[in-house]
């Protein structure tokens, strides 16, 4: 018997250590697995690297475990937003260290990473400062960057709906990183609103097959990082 | 200098209409976030453009009405948007596949600055300390197929945006097709910008004067000088 | 208005020129684009490159195009099938040429064609014959082979239903290459059951969105390779 | 040797329980076509195992009734087959991503030749004019966390398939990491060949005159020897 599900977000997150890496999915609060990120937060790993889009809003999610002072690094393509000063007050104190990384290539080194290719030529940023430092090579008079496959320790994502085998669906644009994320990480968690049995969900449809996720955990009524943020909300 | 007036030349709405114009049926467009939102309001009613967002949405549709938006349906600059009919949903590694590999028909971008060569610098000043954020800009001016820039053809204090060569970090490197300012449209071409058209009342010195580069007569007009 | 269905199969494949590269999908029969591939029998394309996991079976499909001697290059990872000598009889000839490149490394090339990543190194084929006369190089301790993304001018591929937006979605394992070719190819052309308005398809479920795709043809009953080869037929 | 008769050994049926009983509850399978395709028959009732199939399945079932199957839902070996509940279809950049990112737990092949640094050939004898034909199994052997080769122990004029080096072209360097025999159980080690398990009545000399590398004793029999 398969069964992926977990009791609660705080037993999925618990064997996390000190140190990980650990891609986050969502674009903005789109697909931000918050309750998972409260979780991480409250179970104390440090030392942290991320790989996320972006740094989150306000003082919830992403931006908390980032004010928790738990985050060394972050591997992103867009560290600002117009409601958190988290994230560049960490910066310029240089207690977080960033990559920056344009954001196709970030989508790009991260499936790369699931899907065993370990490198590739991308025409992203080249003769910008993004690639200053990196290994440019020209093909057919064009010139290419390479990129390098990404790969974490765990996966956090969120999905609307799952099976026990761990097959996920996802609603709407709330989909963004989470798919390749899930193939890139050794261990990947996603909460979803639905747990179904296997036959629940129709396998033409299925976006995330399970073999690329290890947990599942129910939160039925995820918060919305926005309306955290509205109400003043801040993480723990 | 023919025209003095600083309120010479076409308003933001001007610009993204004269814009919306150049833009054929059934293109599949990617609008950046700003004044290049702004293009989707003056399409010609007979045509059909597919908006593509870059977080994983074709077929993007206006704002909800207050209330009917959905969280988790947004747009590139995180504002609730809606799917049309016709819509399809992809992940992140699939939206920028469309980019890269040349799917979309065009990108249209704001500028901090655009080079004679069409390089443009349009996610950092650069400043010491500034938080760096580059969001999509470098994979949509890589591999879309046509790029425009939507810009004021100065900086509030007057300084030209459309130079020899960019000062700021770029976001890429001969990229830029076209670009729509407050003053003209100016095409980058093998020789450097050329008119392609004047605001109203005004004329290519004047334009010229607010240039950072030499600004080549229109085809047409050129010819006309020749023959 | 956008609408991308065109009349016939014939209308569809008209312009195919002498000297095109074709991706055909499929996985034996199931997505073989079979009245696609008949019509350009009927069209008289030569001298075409075929792109295609197989080589077709009988002396139908695929195996037809390949008989009328349309095709003098196939790239392919498993060019055999019980039941035809059409390919091995042409390839022995020296009239069709090979490529034979592993399955796995044959879709991801397809894939970065239409991705716009130019090159890639994967560990597929290491050590082995198809490998040689390949730049290699080592990563982290291990081998990798460098592979080229393969466009072509046109593919040829079959889904169950279409949007008139040229959105499809597929049937079973029928799906196999037609999405990543949908993607590498300058002028995409789909066979579909079922063709409909835009809103007949959920945009949670569009596998292969409409960018993807130039032309849609309505086939309401397609021909199955097996039924076909079975009752002895051959094209035309 | 301390066996003579040619009908010594396992089955085909028993090669394949004996595979089956080593795969753990859960495991994620690729099956290919031949003898490996028996060991789903063999698994212990209390283990589910989900089988991918590379033509773009998870959660493979078994062949459907005589009328029932559908010409689109095939195997790799393009047979039809069924799906069961928690199946999922994919397409082939995504289900080679599959193997290649090493998602998959347990890959199990036939071989022509096995060599004792786990070397595999299993695609082509490289006679001239044959038509060469490779399908997914380099992508298996190169990404897949176990390989598991099931194949006779020798071929059919007695030659091992054992052998310390492949004189058929390679389908992977190194890639092999245990082999399922009619004579024996073998992995491979650092050392080379390790006899993990004999066929009844069969001893190692027997097996190992019918290797073409030196075969080690098991692990305790060896720590038993030695200590």
């Amino acid at each position: 018997m398969i069964d992926k599900r977990v009791a609660s977000a705080a037993a999925a997150v618990a064997d996390i250590a000190d140190g990980s890496s650990i891609m986050i999915g969502g674009f903005g609060e789109a697909g931000s697995p918050v309750e998972l990120l409260h979780a991480l937060i409250d179970q104390g790993a440090k030392d942290l690297t991320v790989i996320s889009n972006n740094t989150g809003s306000g003082e919830v999610g992403l931006a908390a475990l980032l004010k928790a002072r738990r985050v060394r690094k972050v591997v992103c393509s867009f560290p600002k937003s117009a409601n958190s000063t988290v994230f560049p007050d960490l910066y310029r104190e240089g207690f977080t260290e960033l990559e920056l990384v344009p954001q196709g290539t970030l989508a790009e080194r991260i499936r790369a990473g699931g899907a065993g290719v370990h490198a590739f030529y991308t025409p992203t940023a080249v003769g910008t400062p993004l690639a200053e430092g990196k290994e440019s090579r020209v093909f057919d008079d064009r010139e290419f960057v390479l990129e390098y496959g990404l790969r974490a320790d765990v996966a956090l994502i969120k999905g609307r709906a799952a099976d026990t085998h761990g097959n996920v669906v996802y609603n709407k644009t709330a989909r963004n990183f989470a798919p390749p994320m899930a193939m890139a990480a050794a261990t990947t968690i996603v909460q979803v609103q639905e747990t179904c049995e296997p036959g629940g969900l129709d396998p033409e449809t299925v976006v995330t097959p399970g073999i690329f996720v290890d947990r599942v955990v129910a939160v039925a009524e995820p918060a919305h990082e926005s309306a955290l943020v509205a109400a003043g909300a801040s993480y723990p | 200098m023919s025209g003095t007036t600083q309120a010479a030349g076409w308003t933001r709405e001007d610009m993204a209409r004269r814009l919306a114009e150049d833009i054929p049926d059934g293109a599949y467009v990617n609008l950046g976030i700003g004044i290049p939102e702004l293009v989707a309001r003056f399409v010609p009613d007979d045509r059909t453009l597919i908006y593509h967002t870059e977080n994983g949405l074709l077929g993007m549709g206006p704002s909800p009405d207050d209330g009917d938006g959905d969280p988790e349906l947004i747009n590139a600059g995180k504002r609730q948007v809606t799917a049309l009919p016709g819509a399809a949903y992809f992940h992140h590694a699939d939206s920028f596949a469309m980019i890269r590999g040349g799917h979309l028909d065009l990108s249209v971008l704001g500028a901090l600055q655009v080079a004679a060569s069409g390089d443009l610098a349009n996610w950092s000043t650069g400043e010491p300390g500034a938080i760096p954020a580059v969001g999509g800009a470098m994979d949509l001016v890589a591999g879309v197929k046509n790029v425009f820039v939507i810009t004021q053809h100065t900086t509030r204090d007057g300084k030209p945006k459309l130079v020899e060569s960019c000062s700021y970090p770029l976001t890429g490197r001969g990229v830029v097709d076209r670009v729509y300012t407050d003053l003209a449209v100016v095409d980058i071409t093998a020789e450097g910008f050329r008119l392609v058209e004047l605001a109203p009342g005004l004329d290519l010195e004047f334009v010229q004067h607010r240039t950072g580069a030499p600004l080549l007569p229109p085809i047409a007009e050129q010819e006309a000088t020749t023959s």
